[in-house]
């Protein structure tokens, strides 16, 4: 990564007028803006914690890649079965009118299209969509991919959640992802701790950002060029 | 909102489909054919239309009303002529209807590929026979197979037994047939029920068709049936 | 077909000291011989009938390829139900232990090699083992399949139950197929009206004939040279 | 004579497991693992093992110790590392185990066609990725699509809840995840259940794995767990 890039890292680090949102805030953003009735799968980290704060009124069936459709919030300690967990290996439930099904089945749902959105992590995206998130390249450790390169092709719609720069302060919106790819130009919309951001055909387009971040402050940790969308907002959760 | 696929009656389920369009019709001989839904397809009016059923119909009514009034250009399907199958067999000899004939495993694992976003397979049913011809054969491992391409619709018409608001089903017997892999194949997926059932009444582990597969759903008390 | 083989066909219909079995009894035979615990699938035609007739004493699994396993036989006529019907579309009972599974499963059984034997009729069966069991070829009528091609080149095992002669008197055990294949090279063994043939590389072995049939009669109505197995016995049925 | 697939013990469950093996384990997470069956195969001595499973073993135990143990020299998965892999992360650190790495739907449905009969299907999975070098990229419709080969074993270890004598089986919740695709795709389907249910208890419409893909079913009372 550049100077720049670094510094720019440095100038979010020492603080700029502006608060990050926590990793529940970012996955209760993106919570809020499932349509209504969507079939959505959860990825690992910060999309899982979306099932613990999905809105209130609207009836959104989660899909688990592991053999589950209709995943219920996390259960209280006595009420574990280890039968009973979701693709991040947590304890979850069941809501009425889930369902359990084999593996395979699970992924005919994530590669046939049929899910409505994926709420991915990520270690880079790209301007152009592409998303990197199943390995560090280090070779110390063995790499796993999961079901990351099967909901990145399969799903309609793909949302990615990740804080907007590494530990390092290093852009995580990249002009090419330097990372091997877990599939090429899937992303349609970002949420980050600073941010929501649309890929376009046009570029990116911000659509919201917390208050007191300027689109200049966005763009000096962003690699790609970002537009403001006209009807931006503020981005605030509760 | 909560989500409600149930739709008041047949021409709800069947409203959009159009002329030009694919139907797939769940069934095998007389068990889990969408009788109603199909004579909502036919009273419907949409003209031009490609089936995928397994059989072409038999008596006057159902499938066999639907090729009689001459709406379908097409039909794929593994056994078309039966007994009963008269309506289909006059239009098949007038040359009015096109045929493609697919071993009945290659109808069913084409829709599944459709459904499960695979884009061809490779399966050794027909090596050899003029059903595979003009299409590529590849050996494996010392055995040819012939590549096959998944089978997708418009619209899928299926017959269960119970269904949920989410759109839930289960089956009956040996009327489940096509139903599950249709309902995956289709951009919408329409089925006939004889229950309705509350959210949460049905057993998790035993739902064949999960929601997600399926659209809208209308209750049929007394499914129409007539004698083959 | 030659006129050596319609005068065959015109030797058999004169009666030369032997009877013939009826449909029933090509299935009885055959289902006699079916090993204990094996899975099966019984094709349109004679193969239906040995559903009636399963040994005693043996555990064999029925498979038809509209989603059932664990046919049983068919119900009286009270206990009809137009849910419960087999591939040949007559009303059939469940046993216990019998499940209904989708469509596609039903042939990733077939295809996939699960089933031990399929039992299938045939218009023409050759000594090297083709099939030719789903058209005749007569273009007044549209073709039908079914699911032939699939039990031909997915089972274990292929026994064909038919007719020894057509109703003409001409060969169906022939040189080769004049009609369409459903499949090469499958056939393993034959159950006609008046013997049971193996079908080996070292070409047809007779194993069984109707009492009073020589081999030299028999041999008038086949058209590949047959040897008589050493071990042969009398083809006789209950 | 009636068809019975219960063996009385693991070491009856697994007889016949020899070195060089290729062995479906079933389980995602620490849910479906057959754990008292994997410790079947380490008693059992045999070793040069090749596994397929989703995860490659947490803690000391199960598949850790199997991997653990050295027996194994080839795991195919989609995903080894977790918290708790450190037997087998110290082997693959080592360079003492090949690493096969296949997308999680991949894998599956590689099972599912070994066990279909299908000889290969194209999937848009990992196309553009690393996990696609070196294998055949073919578009349909303009879509770009791998080409993925059938997977098979020796012996599948699976674990379910109940079983009957005929080896038809259900699973519990997520611990049925690859129990069914492992079944189909072995030359010799093992399976530990926690109950045994007379034939003909479970609803022929429930049952998830009809019995003609089961070989050998034995009954644990109590699974052997661990935390992770």
């Amino acid at each position: 990564m550049s100077s720049a890039v670094s510094s720019a890292g440095t100038a979010t680090e020492s603080g700029a007028g502006f608060t990050k949102l926590t990793r529940l805030q970012i996955a209760r953003r993106a919570a809020e803006m499932i349509p209504d009735g969507s079939f959505v799968n959860l990825g690992i980290g910060i999309p899982t914690l979306a099932a613990n704060v999905m809105p209130e009124g609207k009836e959104i069936v989660l899909h688990s890649e592991n053999g589950i459709l209709g995943v219920g919030p996390g259960p209280a300690e006595a009420d574990r079965d280890r039968d009973l967990i979701n693709a991040s290996k947590e304890y979850v439930t069941l809501r009425p009118g889930g369902s359990f099904f084999v593996h395979s089945d699970a992924f005919a749902m994530i590669r046939g299209g049929h899910l409505d959105l994926a709420l991915l992590g990520a270690f880079q995206v790209a301007g152009n969509g592409d998303l990197a998130n199943w390995t560090t390249g280090d070779r110390r450790f063995p790499p796993g991919v999961g079901g990351a390169m099967d909901l990145a092709a399969g799903a309609k719609g793909i949302w990615v959640l990740t804080d907007h720069v590494t530990k390092k302060g290093e852009p995580k919106i990249v002009n090419a992802c330097s990372l091997p790819l877990t599939a090429p130009g899937v992303v349609k919309r970002i949420f980050t701790d600073i941010a929501v951001i649309d890929v376009t055909e046009g570029g990116l387009v911000v659509r919201e950002m917390v208050p007191g971040l300027t689109l200049e402050q966005l763009q000096t940790m962003t690699e790609p060029p970002l537009t403001l969308a006209e009807d931006w907002r503020e981005l605030v959760v509760a | 909102m909560p989500i409600d696929k149930i739709v008041p009656d047949v021409a709800a389920a069947v409203a959009g489909v159009k002329d030009g369009d694919t139907i797939m019709i769940s069934g095998f001989g007389f068990a889990g054919v969408p009788n109603d839904l199909i004579h909502g397809v036919l009273d419907s009016g949409a003209k031009d239309l490609t089936v995928i059923s397994n059989n072409a119909g038999t008596g006057t009514e159902g499938l066999a009303a639907l090729i009689g009034s001459g709406r379908v250009t097409r039909i794929i399907c593994s056994y078309p002529r039966s007994k009963g199958s008269d309506l289909f067999d006059a239009r098949y000899a007038a040359g009015e209807i096109d045929l493609e004939l697919v071993p009945q495993g290659t109808l069913s694992e084409r829709m599944r590929a459709a459904g499960a976003g695979v884009a061809g397979f490779y399966t050794p049913t027909g090596v050899g026979t003029d059903l595979a011809e003009g299409k590529e054969v590849r050996n494996f491992d010392g055995r040819d197979y012939v590549l096959e391409l998944p089978l997708r619709a418009d619209l899928a018409l299926v017959q269960a037994y119970k269904a949920d608001r989410w759109g839930n089903l289960i089956y009956r017997k040996a009327a489940r047939n096509f139903g599950p892999v249709m309902a995956m194949a289709a951009d919408l997926t329409v089925v006939q029920v004889r229950e309705i059932v509350p959210l949460g009444e049905m057993d998790p582990e035993a739902i064949v068709t999960p929601s997600i597969f399926v659209d809208r759903v209308v209750h049929i008390d007394n499914d129409r049936e007539w004698d083959i």
